[in-house]
Protein backbone atom coordinates (compact mmCIF):
# COMPACT_ATOMS: atom_id res chain seq x y z
CA UNK A 1 0.00 0.00 0.00
CA UNK A 2 1.13 3.88 -1.01
CA UNK A 3 -0.03 6.62 0.38
CA UNK A 4 0.84 9.99 -0.34
CA UNK A 5 -0.38 12.95 1.67
CA UNK A 6 -0.23 16.96 0.12
CA UNK A 7 0.91 19.85 2.46
CA UNK A 8 0.79 23.12 1.04
CA UNK A 9 2.85 26.20 3.31
CA UNK A 10 3.82 28.86 1.47
CA UNK A 11 5.30 28.45 -1.60
CA UNK A 12 6.60 24.81 -0.93
CA UNK A 13 4.26 21.88 -1.28
CA UNK A 14 4.94 18.79 0.79
CA UNK A 15 4.13 15.41 -0.39
CA UNK A 16 4.49 12.81 2.58
CA UNK A 17 4.84 9.67 1.52
CA UNK A 18 4.52 6.18 2.83
CA UNK A 19 4.40 2.81 1.96
CA UNK A 20 5.50 1.00 -1.14
CA UNK A 21 6.00 3.02 -4.17
CA UNK A 22 6.58 0.10 -7.02
CA UNK A 23 4.91 -0.22 -10.45
CA UNK A 24 1.56 -1.03 -9.15
CA UNK A 25 1.56 2.58 -6.95
CA UNK A 26 3.82 4.68 -9.36
CA UNK A 27 0.87 5.22 -11.44
CA UNK A 28 -1.14 7.41 -8.52
CA UNK A 29 1.94 8.97 -7.29
CA UNK A 30 2.81 10.06 -11.02
CA UNK A 31 -0.82 11.67 -10.83
CA UNK A 32 -0.27 13.58 -7.58
CA UNK A 33 3.14 15.15 -9.06
CA UNK A 34 1.06 16.35 -12.19
CA UNK A 35 -1.25 18.27 -9.67
CA UNK A 36 1.32 19.86 -8.13
CA UNK A 37 3.47 20.79 -10.95
CA UNK A 38 0.12 22.67 -12.09
CA UNK A 39 0.72 25.28 -9.14
CA UNK A 40 4.08 25.90 -9.67
CA UNK A 41 5.66 25.58 -6.06
CA UNK A 42 8.94 26.94 -5.42
CA UNK A 43 10.26 23.97 -3.48
CA UNK A 44 8.80 20.57 -3.71
CA UNK A 45 9.38 18.23 -0.45
CA UNK A 46 9.33 14.87 -0.82
CA UNK A 47 9.03 13.74 2.66
CA UNK A 48 9.77 9.55 2.87
CA UNK A 49 9.70 9.14 6.66
CA UNK A 50 7.19 6.97 6.41
CA UNK A 51 8.23 4.92 2.73
CA UNK A 52 9.84 1.59 3.18
CA UNK A 53 10.08 0.35 -0.83
CA UNK A 54 10.55 2.06 -3.90
CA UNK A 55 11.33 0.62 -7.20
CA UNK A 56 12.37 2.30 -10.19
CA UNK A 57 9.11 3.02 -11.09
CA UNK A 58 8.94 5.33 -8.07
CA UNK A 59 12.27 6.85 -9.13
CA UNK A 60 10.56 7.26 -12.29
CA UNK A 61 8.58 9.37 -10.64
CA UNK A 62 11.55 11.52 -9.13
CA UNK A 63 12.62 12.18 -12.66
CA UNK A 64 9.07 13.20 -13.70
CA UNK A 65 9.06 15.65 -10.82
CA UNK A 66 12.70 17.08 -11.55
CA UNK A 67 11.62 17.31 -14.99
CA UNK A 68 7.81 18.89 -14.92
CA UNK A 69 9.09 21.41 -12.26
CA UNK A 70 11.03 24.48 -13.74
CA UNK A 71 14.33 24.83 -13.28
CA UNK A 72 14.58 27.44 -10.54
CA UNK A 73 12.73 24.96 -8.25
CA UNK A 74 13.99 23.15 -5.58
CA UNK A 75 13.21 19.35 -5.38
CA UNK A 76 14.24 17.87 -2.00
CA UNK A 77 13.68 14.29 -0.58
CA UNK A 78 13.84 14.29 3.04
CA UNK A 79 13.82 11.22 6.08
CA UNK A 80 14.35 8.49 3.12
CA UNK A 81 15.76 5.48 5.37
CA UNK A 82 18.69 4.24 4.13
CA UNK A 83 17.66 1.41 1.68
CA UNK A 84 15.38 3.92 0.27
CA UNK A 85 17.98 6.44 0.28
CA UNK A 86 20.34 4.27 -1.34
CA UNK A 87 18.41 2.73 -4.20
CA UNK A 88 17.80 6.15 -5.14
CA UNK A 89 21.60 6.97 -5.18
CA UNK A 90 22.27 3.66 -7.03
CA UNK A 91 20.37 5.54 -9.94
CA UNK A 92 22.95 8.53 -10.04
CA UNK A 93 19.82 10.96 -9.21
CA UNK A 94 21.36 12.69 -6.27
CA UNK A 95 23.12 14.96 -8.39
CA UNK A 96 19.92 16.23 -9.57
CA UNK A 97 17.69 16.08 -6.70
CA UNK A 98 19.06 16.99 -3.01
CA UNK A 99 18.84 14.07 -0.68
CA UNK A 100 18.76 15.11 2.63
CA UNK A 101 19.18 12.09 5.40
CA UNK A 102 19.08 12.28 9.13
CA UNK A 103 21.32 9.98 10.94
CA UNK A 104 20.35 9.26 15.10
CA UNK A 105 22.93 7.25 17.25
CA UNK B 1 0.38 -15.82 -10.60
CA UNK B 2 -1.10 -13.12 -13.32
CA UNK B 3 1.10 -11.21 -15.27
CA UNK B 4 -0.56 -7.97 -13.73
CA UNK B 5 1.21 -5.17 -11.65
CA UNK B 6 -1.48 -6.20 -8.86
CA UNK B 7 0.68 -9.70 -8.30
CA UNK B 8 3.65 -7.35 -7.30
CA UNK B 9 2.30 -7.44 -3.67
CA UNK B 10 1.87 -10.49 -3.73
CA UNK B 11 5.21 -11.08 -4.91
CA UNK B 12 6.79 -8.90 -2.31
CA UNK B 13 4.63 -11.34 0.12
CA UNK B 14 6.43 -14.16 -1.14
CA UNK B 15 9.65 -12.46 -0.88
CA UNK B 16 9.28 -11.46 2.33
CA UNK B 17 8.71 -14.85 3.60
CA UNK B 18 11.78 -16.35 1.72
CA UNK B 19 13.45 -14.02 3.58
CA UNK B 20 12.32 -15.10 6.75
CA UNK B 21 12.94 -18.31 6.39
CA UNK B 22 16.96 -17.62 5.30
CA UNK B 23 16.74 -15.37 7.84
CA UNK B 24 18.28 -12.19 5.80
CA UNK B 25 18.87 -9.29 7.35
CA UNK B 26 16.75 -5.99 6.27
CA UNK B 27 19.54 -4.83 3.45
CA UNK B 28 19.94 -8.04 1.85
CA UNK B 29 15.69 -8.63 2.19
CA UNK B 30 15.37 -5.25 0.16
CA UNK B 31 18.07 -5.92 -2.60
CA UNK B 32 16.31 -9.46 -2.93
CA UNK B 33 13.04 -7.80 -3.23
CA UNK B 34 14.37 -4.65 -5.69
CA UNK B 35 15.80 -7.55 -7.64
CA UNK B 36 12.31 -9.98 -8.65
CA UNK B 37 9.94 -6.89 -8.17
CA UNK B 38 12.13 -5.06 -11.30
CA UNK B 39 12.88 -8.19 -13.01
CA UNK B 40 9.04 -9.25 -12.72
CA UNK B 41 7.75 -5.90 -13.33
CA UNK B 42 9.58 -5.75 -16.90
CA UNK B 43 7.65 -9.26 -17.41
CA UNK B 44 4.73 -7.70 -16.91
CA UNK B 45 5.56 -3.99 -18.97
CA UNK B 46 7.51 -5.28 -21.47
CA UNK B 47 7.36 -8.99 -21.89
CA UNK B 48 3.62 -9.30 -22.25
CA UNK B 49 1.70 -7.73 -24.92
CA UNK B 50 -0.40 -4.90 -22.80
CA UNK B 51 -3.76 -5.93 -21.77
CA UNK B 52 -3.11 -9.71 -22.44
CA UNK B 53 -3.16 -12.35 -19.52
CA UNK B 54 0.07 -13.28 -19.55
CA UNK B 55 1.34 -16.02 -16.55
CA UNK B 56 3.73 -15.98 -14.30
CA UNK B 57 5.54 -18.83 -12.79
CA UNK B 58 7.80 -18.15 -9.37
CA UNK B 59 9.91 -20.68 -7.54
CA UNK B 60 11.68 -20.44 -4.50
CA UNK B 61 14.68 -22.06 -3.35
CA UNK B 62 15.66 -21.28 0.75
CA UNK B 63 18.35 -22.63 2.94
CA UNK B 64 19.99 -20.80 6.00
CA UNK B 65 21.96 -17.26 4.58
CA UNK B 66 20.71 -17.59 0.75
CA UNK B 67 17.30 -17.33 -1.08
CA UNK B 68 17.08 -18.07 -4.84
CA UNK B 69 14.54 -16.71 -6.74
CA UNK B 70 13.94 -19.06 -10.75
CA UNK B 71 10.86 -16.35 -12.44
CA UNK B 72 9.55 -18.27 -15.31
CA UNK B 73 7.04 -16.66 -18.05
CA UNK B 74 6.36 -17.16 -21.26
CA UNK B 75 6.65 -13.42 -22.83
CA UNK B 76 9.22 -12.06 -25.44
CA UNK B 77 12.72 -13.26 -25.55
CA UNK B 78 14.79 -11.20 -23.52
CA UNK B 79 17.70 -11.57 -21.80
CA UNK B 80 18.01 -8.95 -18.66
CA UNK B 81 22.12 -10.05 -18.33
CA UNK B 82 23.35 -9.00 -21.37
CA UNK B 83 24.48 -5.92 -22.65
CA UNK B 84 26.08 -3.33 -21.43
CA UNK B 85 23.70 -1.44 -19.07
CA UNK B 86 25.44 1.13 -17.07
CA UNK B 87 23.56 3.65 -15.03
CA UNK B 88 22.69 6.66 -17.20
CA UNK B 89 25.01 9.87 -16.02
CA UNK B 90 21.86 11.82 -15.04
CA UNK B 91 22.60 15.37 -16.49
CA UNK B 92 20.05 17.67 -14.29
CA UNK B 93 18.90 19.26 -17.79
CA UNK B 94 18.48 15.78 -19.41
CA UNK B 95 17.33 13.00 -17.41
CA UNK B 96 16.08 9.63 -18.32
CA UNK B 97 13.21 8.32 -18.22
CA UNK B 98 13.71 5.21 -17.84
CA UNK B 99 15.93 2.36 -17.64
CA UNK B 100 16.73 1.84 -14.20
CA UNK B 101 15.01 -1.19 -14.01
CA UNK B 102 17.68 -3.50 -15.07
CA UNK B 103 20.37 -1.26 -13.34
CA UNK B 104 19.07 -1.52 -9.81
CA UNK B 105 18.48 -5.38 -11.21
CA UNK B 106 21.74 -6.58 -11.54
CA UNK B 107 23.26 -3.71 -8.58
CA UNK B 108 21.29 -5.73 -5.97
CA UNK B 109 21.41 -9.20 -6.71
CA UNK B 110 24.71 -11.66 -6.36
CA UNK B 111 24.23 -13.61 -9.12
CA UNK B 112 21.57 -12.94 -12.16
CA UNK B 113 21.18 -15.66 -14.52
CA UNK B 114 19.40 -15.71 -17.71
CA UNK B 115 18.46 -18.82 -20.13
CA UNK B 116 15.90 -19.44 -23.16
CA UNK B 117 14.44 -22.78 -22.98
CA UNK B 118 11.69 -22.89 -25.98
CA UNK B 119 9.31 -20.67 -25.17
CA UNK B 120 9.86 -20.07 -21.67
CA UNK B 121 12.47 -17.12 -20.20
CA UNK B 122 14.01 -18.37 -17.05
CA UNK B 123 15.71 -16.10 -14.60
CA UNK B 124 17.28 -16.38 -11.83
CA UNK B 125 17.89 -14.59 -9.18
CA UNK B 126 20.39 -15.26 -5.77
CA UNK B 127 20.99 -12.88 -2.90
CA UNK B 128 23.24 -14.33 0.09
CA UNK B 129 23.51 -12.99 3.90
CA UNK B 130 26.11 -10.05 3.52
CA UNK B 131 28.83 -9.98 5.96
CA UNK B 132 27.99 -6.66 7.35
CA UNK B 133 24.71 -4.65 7.55
CA UNK B 134 24.82 -2.36 4.06
CA UNK B 135 26.48 -3.87 1.32
CA UNK B 136 28.83 -0.77 -0.21
CA UNK B 137 27.80 -0.46 -3.77
CA UNK B 138 31.02 -0.94 -5.23
CA UNK B 139 30.86 -4.61 -4.11
CA UNK B 140 27.61 -4.94 -6.08
CA UNK B 141 29.06 -3.98 -8.76
CA UNK B 142 27.74 -6.07 -11.95
CA UNK B 143 30.63 -8.29 -13.58
CA UNK B 144 30.06 -6.19 -16.67
CA UNK B 145 31.05 -3.11 -14.86
CA UNK B 146 34.31 -4.19 -13.89
CA UNK C 1 16.60 -22.71 8.00
CA UNK C 2 18.20 -24.18 11.28
CA UNK C 3 15.39 -27.08 12.41
CA UNK C 4 13.66 -25.96 15.34
CA UNK C 5 10.17 -25.01 16.26
CA UNK C 6 11.11 -21.30 15.86
CA UNK C 7 11.54 -21.89 12.47
CA UNK C 8 8.00 -22.35 12.39
CA UNK C 9 7.02 -18.84 12.44
CA UNK C 10 8.70 -18.02 9.29
CA UNK C 11 7.55 -21.05 7.57
CA UNK C 12 4.13 -19.98 7.68
CA UNK C 13 4.90 -17.04 6.16
CA UNK C 14 6.59 -18.25 3.75
CA UNK C 15 3.45 -20.37 3.07
CA UNK C 16 1.39 -17.61 3.35
CA UNK C 17 3.45 -15.64 0.41
CA UNK C 18 3.17 -18.38 -1.51
CA UNK C 19 -0.51 -18.89 -1.13
CA UNK C 20 -1.01 -15.34 -2.31
CA UNK C 21 1.01 -15.56 -5.36
CA UNK C 22 -1.43 -18.49 -6.05
CA UNK C 23 -4.45 -16.85 -5.15
CA UNK C 24 -5.66 -19.79 -3.41
CA UNK C 25 -8.25 -19.36 -1.25
CA UNK C 26 -8.55 -19.54 2.46
CA UNK C 27 -9.44 -22.96 3.14
CA UNK C 28 -6.65 -24.02 0.69
CA UNK C 29 -4.16 -22.08 2.32
CA UNK C 30 -4.83 -23.78 6.06
CA UNK C 31 -4.25 -27.21 4.40
CA UNK C 32 -1.14 -26.11 3.13
CA UNK C 33 0.14 -24.76 6.09
CA UNK C 34 -0.62 -27.78 7.93
CA UNK C 35 0.83 -30.32 5.74
CA UNK C 36 4.00 -28.19 5.41
CA UNK C 37 3.85 -27.22 9.09
CA UNK C 38 3.50 -31.25 10.24
CA UNK C 39 6.45 -32.62 8.04
CA UNK C 40 8.60 -29.81 9.00
CA UNK C 41 7.41 -30.76 12.91
CA UNK C 42 8.03 -34.06 12.66
CA UNK C 43 11.47 -33.15 10.89
CA UNK C 44 12.48 -31.09 13.91
CA UNK C 45 11.21 -33.43 16.25
CA UNK C 46 12.16 -37.02 14.89
CA UNK C 47 13.74 -36.38 12.11
CA UNK C 48 17.12 -34.57 13.96
CA UNK C 49 18.43 -36.04 17.01
CA UNK C 50 17.34 -33.38 19.59
CA UNK C 51 19.46 -30.22 20.39
CA UNK C 52 21.40 -30.82 17.74
CA UNK C 53 21.10 -27.78 14.76
CA UNK C 54 20.19 -29.59 11.73
CA UNK C 55 19.48 -28.00 8.41
CA UNK C 56 16.19 -28.07 6.39
CA UNK C 57 15.85 -26.55 3.11
CA UNK C 58 12.82 -25.22 1.56
CA UNK C 59 11.97 -25.00 -2.57
CA UNK C 60 8.43 -23.43 -3.39
CA UNK C 61 6.98 -23.59 -6.52
CA UNK C 62 4.22 -21.60 -7.70
CA UNK C 63 1.88 -20.98 -10.58
CA UNK C 64 -1.77 -19.54 -10.56
CA UNK C 65 -4.06 -21.86 -8.29
CA UNK C 66 -1.55 -24.11 -7.17
CA UNK C 67 1.61 -24.47 -4.78
CA UNK C 68 4.27 -27.15 -4.26
CA UNK C 69 6.93 -27.30 -1.43
CA UNK C 70 9.60 -29.43 -1.53
CA UNK C 71 11.41 -30.09 1.99
CA UNK C 72 15.00 -31.24 2.00
CA UNK C 73 16.55 -32.36 4.94
CA UNK C 74 19.76 -34.79 6.09
CA UNK C 75 17.94 -36.20 8.97
CA UNK C 76 17.01 -39.87 9.66
CA UNK C 77 15.14 -41.98 6.59
CA UNK C 78 11.65 -41.58 6.81
CA UNK C 79 8.91 -41.74 4.44
CA UNK C 80 6.04 -39.89 5.55
CA UNK C 81 3.85 -41.69 2.67
CA UNK C 82 4.36 -45.05 3.49
CA UNK C 83 2.67 -47.77 5.97
CA UNK C 84 -1.49 -47.10 6.61
CA UNK C 85 -2.16 -44.31 9.16
CA UNK C 86 -5.99 -44.27 9.80
CA UNK C 87 -6.57 -41.85 12.28
CA UNK C 88 -6.99 -43.61 15.74
CA UNK C 89 -10.25 -44.54 16.88
CA UNK C 90 -10.93 -41.51 20.01
CA UNK C 91 -12.17 -43.59 22.85
CA UNK C 92 -13.01 -41.01 25.29
CA UNK C 93 -11.48 -43.09 28.13
CA UNK C 94 -8.18 -43.85 25.99
CA UNK C 95 -6.87 -41.29 23.91
CA UNK C 96 -3.63 -41.13 22.18
CA UNK C 97 -1.34 -39.28 22.89
CA UNK C 98 0.30 -38.12 19.57
CA UNK C 99 -0.13 -39.69 15.57
CA UNK C 100 -2.11 -36.98 14.63
CA UNK C 101 0.61 -35.07 12.71
CA UNK C 102 1.05 -37.38 9.32
CA UNK C 103 -2.84 -38.16 9.33
CA UNK C 104 -3.62 -34.38 9.35
CA UNK C 105 -0.42 -34.12 6.60
CA UNK C 106 -2.31 -36.76 4.21
CA UNK C 107 -5.86 -35.75 4.32
CA UNK C 108 -4.85 -31.92 4.25
CA UNK C 109 -2.41 -31.77 1.11
CA UNK C 110 -3.39 -32.91 -2.29
CA UNK C 111 -0.33 -34.77 -3.08
CA UNK C 112 2.22 -36.25 -0.70
CA UNK C 113 5.59 -37.40 -2.53
CA UNK C 114 8.82 -38.63 -0.98
CA UNK C 115 11.83 -40.06 -1.72
CA UNK C 116 15.53 -40.92 -0.05
CA UNK C 117 18.04 -39.40 -2.27
CA UNK C 118 21.46 -40.42 -0.76
CA UNK C 119 21.48 -38.52 2.44
CA UNK C 120 18.39 -36.49 1.79
CA UNK C 121 15.02 -36.90 2.46
CA UNK C 122 13.15 -34.90 -0.09
CA UNK C 123 9.06 -34.53 0.72
CA UNK C 124 7.07 -33.29 -1.85
CA UNK C 125 3.48 -31.94 -0.81
CA UNK C 126 1.45 -29.80 -3.06
CA UNK C 127 -1.93 -28.23 -3.13
CA UNK C 128 -4.41 -26.82 -5.74
CA UNK C 129 -7.06 -24.54 -5.21
CA UNK C 130 -10.42 -26.37 -4.83
CA UNK C 131 -13.03 -25.77 -6.60
CA UNK C 132 -15.72 -25.06 -3.21
CA UNK C 133 -14.17 -23.22 -0.67
CA UNK C 134 -14.52 -25.86 2.01
CA UNK C 135 -13.55 -29.15 0.76
CA UNK C 136 -15.46 -31.90 2.02
CA UNK C 137 -13.41 -34.53 4.47
CA UNK C 138 -13.90 -37.04 2.23
CA UNK C 139 -12.99 -35.46 -1.07
CA UNK C 140 -9.26 -35.26 0.94
CA UNK C 141 -8.75 -39.12 1.97
CA UNK C 142 -5.69 -40.08 0.95
CA UNK C 143 -5.65 -42.55 -1.62
CA UNK C 144 -4.41 -45.46 1.38
CA UNK C 145 -7.76 -44.82 2.74
CA UNK C 146 -9.84 -45.97 -0.74
CA UNK D 1 1.53 -15.54 18.17
CA UNK D 2 -0.03 -17.18 20.45
CA UNK D 3 -1.88 -16.15 23.98
CA UNK D 4 -4.29 -17.62 26.34
CA UNK D 5 -6.40 -15.83 29.17
CA UNK D 6 -7.59 -17.85 32.24
CA UNK D 7 -11.04 -16.48 33.38
CA UNK D 8 -12.20 -18.58 36.32
CA UNK D 9 -16.15 -18.06 37.10
CA UNK D 10 -17.16 -20.64 39.56
CA UNK D 11 -16.72 -23.94 38.30
CA UNK D 12 -15.83 -22.95 35.11
CA UNK D 13 -12.66 -21.95 34.01
CA UNK D 14 -12.05 -20.40 30.69
CA UNK D 15 -9.38 -20.18 28.24
CA UNK D 16 -9.66 -17.24 26.16
CA UNK D 17 -7.05 -18.20 23.17
CA UNK D 18 -5.66 -16.50 19.98
CA UNK D 19 -2.95 -16.86 17.55
CA UNK D 20 -1.56 -19.40 16.28
CA UNK D 21 -1.30 -23.08 17.82
CA UNK D 22 1.63 -24.95 16.62
CA UNK D 23 4.34 -27.19 17.88
CA UNK D 24 5.84 -23.63 19.04
CA UNK D 25 3.43 -22.56 21.03
CA UNK D 26 1.87 -25.81 22.40
CA UNK D 27 4.69 -26.54 25.35
CA UNK D 28 2.91 -22.96 26.78
CA UNK D 29 -0.70 -24.01 26.31
CA UNK D 30 0.37 -27.26 27.68
CA UNK D 31 1.62 -25.70 30.85
CA UNK D 32 -1.30 -23.56 31.05
CA UNK D 33 -3.44 -26.16 31.42
CA UNK D 34 -1.54 -28.39 33.76
CA UNK D 35 -2.12 -25.08 35.80
CA UNK D 36 -5.83 -25.55 35.49
CA UNK D 37 -5.88 -29.06 36.37
CA UNK D 38 -4.39 -28.40 39.73
CA UNK D 39 -7.66 -26.19 40.35
CA UNK D 40 -9.96 -29.60 39.40
CA UNK D 41 -12.40 -26.96 37.52
CA UNK D 42 -16.43 -28.64 36.74
CA UNK D 43 -16.17 -27.52 33.67
CA UNK D 44 -13.61 -26.49 31.03
CA UNK D 45 -13.95 -23.97 28.06
CA UNK D 46 -11.72 -23.19 25.46
CA UNK D 47 -12.94 -20.23 23.98
CA UNK D 48 -11.09 -20.13 20.27
CA UNK D 49 -12.69 -17.03 18.53
CA UNK D 50 -9.38 -15.58 18.41
CA UNK D 51 -7.58 -18.97 17.20
CA UNK D 52 -6.42 -18.58 13.82
CA UNK D 53 -4.33 -21.75 13.25
CA UNK D 54 -4.10 -25.11 15.36
CA UNK D 55 -1.81 -28.00 14.41
CA UNK D 56 -1.39 -31.16 16.22
CA UNK D 57 0.64 -30.25 18.56
CA UNK D 58 -2.24 -28.47 19.54
CA UNK D 59 -4.61 -31.06 19.50
CA UNK D 60 -2.68 -33.05 21.52
CA UNK D 61 -3.15 -30.38 24.46
CA UNK D 62 -6.64 -31.01 23.86
CA UNK D 63 -6.40 -34.69 24.49
CA UNK D 64 -3.93 -34.00 27.45
CA UNK D 65 -6.92 -31.34 28.82
CA UNK D 66 -9.56 -33.99 28.22
CA UNK D 67 -7.37 -36.92 29.77
CA UNK D 68 -6.36 -34.34 33.10
CA UNK D 69 -9.67 -33.26 34.20
CA UNK D 70 -11.58 -36.46 35.63
CA UNK D 71 -14.42 -38.18 33.78
CA UNK D 72 -17.19 -36.05 35.33
CA UNK D 73 -15.72 -32.90 33.93
CA UNK D 74 -16.69 -31.36 30.53
CA UNK D 75 -14.51 -30.18 28.32
CA UNK D 76 -16.18 -27.55 25.42
CA UNK D 77 -14.14 -26.00 22.67
CA UNK D 78 -16.16 -22.86 21.44
CA UNK D 79 -15.59 -20.12 18.85
CA UNK D 80 -13.60 -21.96 16.47
CA UNK D 81 -13.73 -21.05 13.06
CA UNK D 82 -14.17 -22.82 10.42
CA UNK D 83 -10.93 -24.33 9.57
CA UNK D 84 -9.64 -25.46 13.26
CA UNK D 85 -13.35 -26.71 13.85
CA UNK D 86 -12.47 -28.86 11.26
CA UNK D 87 -8.67 -29.78 12.00
CA UNK D 88 -10.04 -30.79 15.28
CA UNK D 89 -12.42 -32.82 13.77
CA UNK D 90 -10.41 -34.52 11.31
CA UNK D 91 -8.54 -36.12 14.65
CA UNK D 92 -11.88 -37.67 15.54
CA UNK D 93 -11.82 -35.40 18.78
CA UNK D 94 -15.38 -34.36 18.66
CA UNK D 95 -15.94 -37.56 19.91
CA UNK D 96 -14.17 -36.92 23.40
CA UNK D 97 -14.98 -33.02 23.62
CA UNK D 98 -17.88 -31.02 22.54
CA UNK D 99 -17.18 -28.64 19.60
CA UNK D 100 -19.97 -25.63 20.11
CA UNK D 101 -19.77 -23.59 16.25
CA UNK D 102 -21.78 -20.80 15.43
CA UNK D 103 -22.91 -19.88 11.91
CA UNK D 104 -23.51 -16.62 11.48
CA UNK D 105 -25.04 -15.86 7.75
N1 LIG E 1 11.15 -8.92 -19.80
C1 LIG E 1 11.40 -8.06 -20.84
N2 LIG E 1 10.90 -8.35 -22.06
C2 LIG E 1 11.15 -7.52 -23.10
N3 LIG E 1 11.86 -6.39 -22.99
C3 LIG E 1 12.38 -6.05 -21.82
C4 LIG E 1 12.17 -6.87 -20.66
N4 LIG E 1 12.81 -6.30 -19.63
C5 LIG E 1 13.38 -5.17 -20.09
N5 LIG E 1 13.14 -5.00 -21.41
C6 LIG E 1 13.63 -3.90 -22.27
O1 LIG E 1 14.72 -3.26 -21.63
C7 LIG E 1 14.46 -1.89 -21.43
C8 LIG E 1 15.10 -1.38 -20.13
O2 LIG E 1 14.42 -1.91 -19.01
P1 LIG E 1 14.53 -1.19 -17.60
O3 LIG E 1 15.95 -0.95 -17.31
O4 LIG E 1 13.79 -2.01 -16.61
O5 LIG E 1 13.83 0.21 -17.78
P2 LIG E 1 12.33 0.59 -18.14
O6 LIG E 1 11.47 -0.57 -17.80
O7 LIG E 1 12.08 1.77 -17.29
O8 LIG E 1 12.33 0.92 -19.60
C9 LIG E 1 12.96 -1.76 -21.45
O9 LIG E 1 12.53 -0.49 -21.84
C10 LIG E 1 12.58 -2.83 -22.48
O10 LIG E 1 12.71 -2.34 -23.78
N1 LIG F 1 10.68 -36.92 9.86
C1 LIG F 1 10.59 -38.01 10.66
N2 LIG F 1 11.71 -38.70 11.01
C2 LIG F 1 11.64 -39.76 11.80
N3 LIG F 1 10.48 -40.27 12.31
C3 LIG F 1 9.33 -39.64 12.03
C4 LIG F 1 9.32 -38.49 11.18
N4 LIG F 1 8.04 -38.07 11.07
C5 LIG F 1 7.28 -38.93 11.79
N5 LIG F 1 8.04 -39.88 12.37
C6 LIG F 1 7.56 -41.00 13.21
O1 LIG F 1 6.16 -41.17 12.98
C7 LIG F 1 5.43 -41.04 14.20
C8 LIG F 1 4.07 -40.41 13.95
O2 LIG F 1 4.21 -39.04 13.62
P1 LIG F 1 3.00 -38.05 13.80
O3 LIG F 1 1.79 -38.65 13.17
O4 LIG F 1 3.38 -36.72 13.29
O5 LIG F 1 2.72 -38.00 15.36
P2 LIG F 1 3.64 -37.47 16.54
O6 LIG F 1 4.65 -36.54 15.97
O7 LIG F 1 2.67 -36.80 17.43
O8 LIG F 1 4.23 -38.70 17.17
C9 LIG F 1 6.31 -40.23 15.11
O9 LIG F 1 6.06 -40.46 16.46
C10 LIG F 1 7.71 -40.70 14.70
O10 LIG F 1 8.03 -41.89 15.34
Amino acid sequence: MFQADLITSGDTVTIQMSGDLDALSAPSFHEILQQVATRSPKKLCLAMHGLSYISSAGVRGLVFARQKMGDDMEVVVEGANENVAETIRMTGLQHAITIRESFSA
Amino acid sequence: MPATVASLVAVAEFVGGAVAVAGLGDKDAYRLRLAVDELITNVITHGYPPASAGEIELHSSVSDGWVLFLIVDFGTEFDPTSGHRPIPVVDPDDLPVGGFGLSLARMSADRLIYERVGELNRTIVVVRRSGRDLVAHDDRRPPWMS
